[in-house]
């Protein structure tokens, strides 16, 4: 039997993994002192990833390594499988995980001054029940407040490889966002 | 912008705008269900979320907020998450608050001479808040666009539950062997009288090599395993690892008849021979 | 963009699934009315399977649907992912293991008379299912006796050309070889 090539290797060790491996664990698929050179592994990577152009599967770089995974354009057929609706966060999740995001590492406080906002404990929960944020160290301050941070699943659920690929923040001075939705009547004062 | 401006006013009676049209009073065909309102007034995430709105419905602009209007606007909305009994945080009062002071630091004369601390518009603390806040609302929402696991992208999976048995056995190191070894001696010599020699290992290798060879060849010449190739050491380590396996009756020497070549054969062939006789 | 192709999708969603879907779930992949006829899909499902030639995933029908799965001949390496933390041994099977290598070929019985105490079943299975042990022989002596000896598994794993490479217990301090005379290198075979 012919030995299978290295492409083909790695596209059945991430697909068995069904999750994203690091280079060090693809390295670990061989034997000790077998195991090919990285610049190789990065080589037989981007091979199948031209091999898979037009199928219904594509190689993204996440943070915490190599992924396999169906490109957004087969969503429409794909969401059908499951009856469930993705889950839908609120807004005071999403700006409390931007905030966090984009401003990290920081304390519950400097959140609540920015959003104006006491914080509710079941956002902070949410988040970090799914994985998102930690609880990176404590500030050398009064209290000594927790600060927080985005995690590496945090980048893989959003299919980032790094922070530096989130989208850069709105410039000061630009319209910003409306509620069409919203756009009610000011009531009158009394 | 001339900091001591009375804010550019509406109209009081201007209770909002509709394509630059000020309007004045709600139109009376139009009506809110109460339980619209209230999830409107709940779509809000807090003061500067609020705020921020009806700057924006009105396309007024972020650094020059005509404070006594959005003051008198705001006020408004207050009211009516207190008529309907909306669970109102206490943020919004300090807002309303905070709204109040710089709505009459803004209508006091500014005192002449001085200029320098005059010079901050009581406003800026506000419009810089207003504008981070906005920044991380619209982050949120681009958070909310980027492509998401189980969303938009799926994590590609195949079969392969057969070959999930694989366990990684133990590594040893020789250090360890010869301690496990060592320490054996030394207990076999606490309990038994023999005496426990350190034996040629080589012969020992060779014993065990010559009783493979045998399993599969059955019989073998003398001659064979003793190969003149590997030189008077090997041939003699051979003999002796023979003269061994002989001694544990491992195998059997053969000759049909004196002088005849020697064969050598193993103990396991020769019996199952006799089994079967 | 263009519409991807039918075995695209079928591929996206063996994929997003991770398990076998039936032709009914394939053709619930497709908005109501749309789903193309069964013909259609087997048709495609055949295309994809041909096109899945020298990967790491084969189309595979089983009971219950079609199922993308890994190929076997990727089992040498895929099987590592799931490796579990290597344990240790215990002392029972390292002193075994010590003196098989240092007395070989030997008796079950001999290696228990050195230890004193009897051998359980396990030790032995486990050297032997680890390649390191085999039984080289039988003794010819009542009850016809297995003889055991290491095998070339366990010089490569020591790292050692042959036992005359294993470490000598002088190093213990225990008392010089008897035989110095017999203490030969053997010879590199070809």
């Amino acid at each position: 039997m012919t030995q299978p090539s290295l492409e083909a290797i790695l596209e059945a060790a991430l697909l068995a993994a069904g999750e994203p491996l690091s280079m060090d664990q693809l390295r670990a698929l061989f034997p000790d002192g077998e195991a090919p050179a990285r610049a190789t592994l990065e080589g037989a990577l981007a091979k199948l990833e031209t091999s898979l152009g037009g199928r219904g599967v594509m190689l993204k770089r996440v943070a915490s390594g190599y992924r396999l995974q169906v490109p957004e354009e087969f969503a429409p057929w794909v969401s059908r499988l499951w009856e469930e609706k993705p889950t839908r966060y609120s807004r005071a999740v999403l700006e409390t995980l931007a905030i966090i995001a984009y401003r990290q590492p920081i304390t519950r406080g400097e959140i609540e001054e920015i959003r104006g906002v006491t914080l509710s404990s079941g956002i902070m929960r949410t988040l970090q029940e799914r994985g998102w944020i930690r609880v990176a160290g404590h500030r050398d301050a009064p209290g000594r407040p927790a600060v927080f941070a985005t995690t590496r699943d945090f980048l893989d659920h959003f299919n980032l490889r790094s922070l530096s690929e989130l989208p850069s923040l709105m410039t000061l001075g630009e319209p910003g966002p409306e509620h069409p939705e919203l756009d009610l009547e000011v009531p009158r004062q009394e | 912008m001339s900091r001591d401006d009375t804010p550019a006013l509406l109209e009081p009676e201007v209770i909002a705008r509709v394509q630059g049209e000020p309007y004045a009073e709600l139109p009376r065909d139009l009506y809110i269900p109460p339980d619209a309102l209230e999830v409107f007034l709940e779509t809000f995430e807090g003061p500067l979320d609020l705020l921020l709105y009806l700057i924006r419905r009105q396309n007024l602009d972020i650094l020059d907020i005509p404070i006594a209007e959005i003051t008198r606007q705001y006020m408004g909305y207050v009211e009516l998450m207190k008529d309907l009994r909306l669970e109102l945080a206490a943020e919004y009062l300090v807002m309303a608050a905070m709204l109040a002071e710089i709505k009459s630091r803004m209508l006091l004369p500014r005192p002449p001479m001085a200029d320098a601390e005059e010079a901050i518009d009581p406003r800026a603390e506000l419009v810089r808040r207003l504008q981070e806040y906005e920044q991380f609302k619209a982050a949120g929402q681009d958070i909310e666009a980027l492509p998401r696991v189980a969303r938009d992208v799926f994590p590609a999976a195949a079969a392969a539950s057969a070959m999930q048995s694989a366990e990684r056995p133990p590594a040893v190191d020789l250090a360890e062997l010869l301690a496990a070894f060592a320490e054996v001696l030394e207990r076999a010599e606490m309990f038994s009288h023999h005496q426990i020699r350190r034996e040629a290992l080589s012969v020992r290798e060779r014993m065990s090599e010559t009783l493979m060879v045998l399993q599969q060849e059955q019989f073998l010449g003398l001659a064979v395993l003793l190969r003149p190739e590997e030189g008077r050491a090997g041939v003699v380590v051979t003999f002796l690892a023979i003269l061994e396996l002989l001694k544990a009756a491992l195998v059997e020497l053969v000759q049909s008849e004196p002088f005849a070549p020697l064969y050598l054969r193993s103990a396991e062939v020769m019996s199952g021979a006799e089994e079967r006789q």
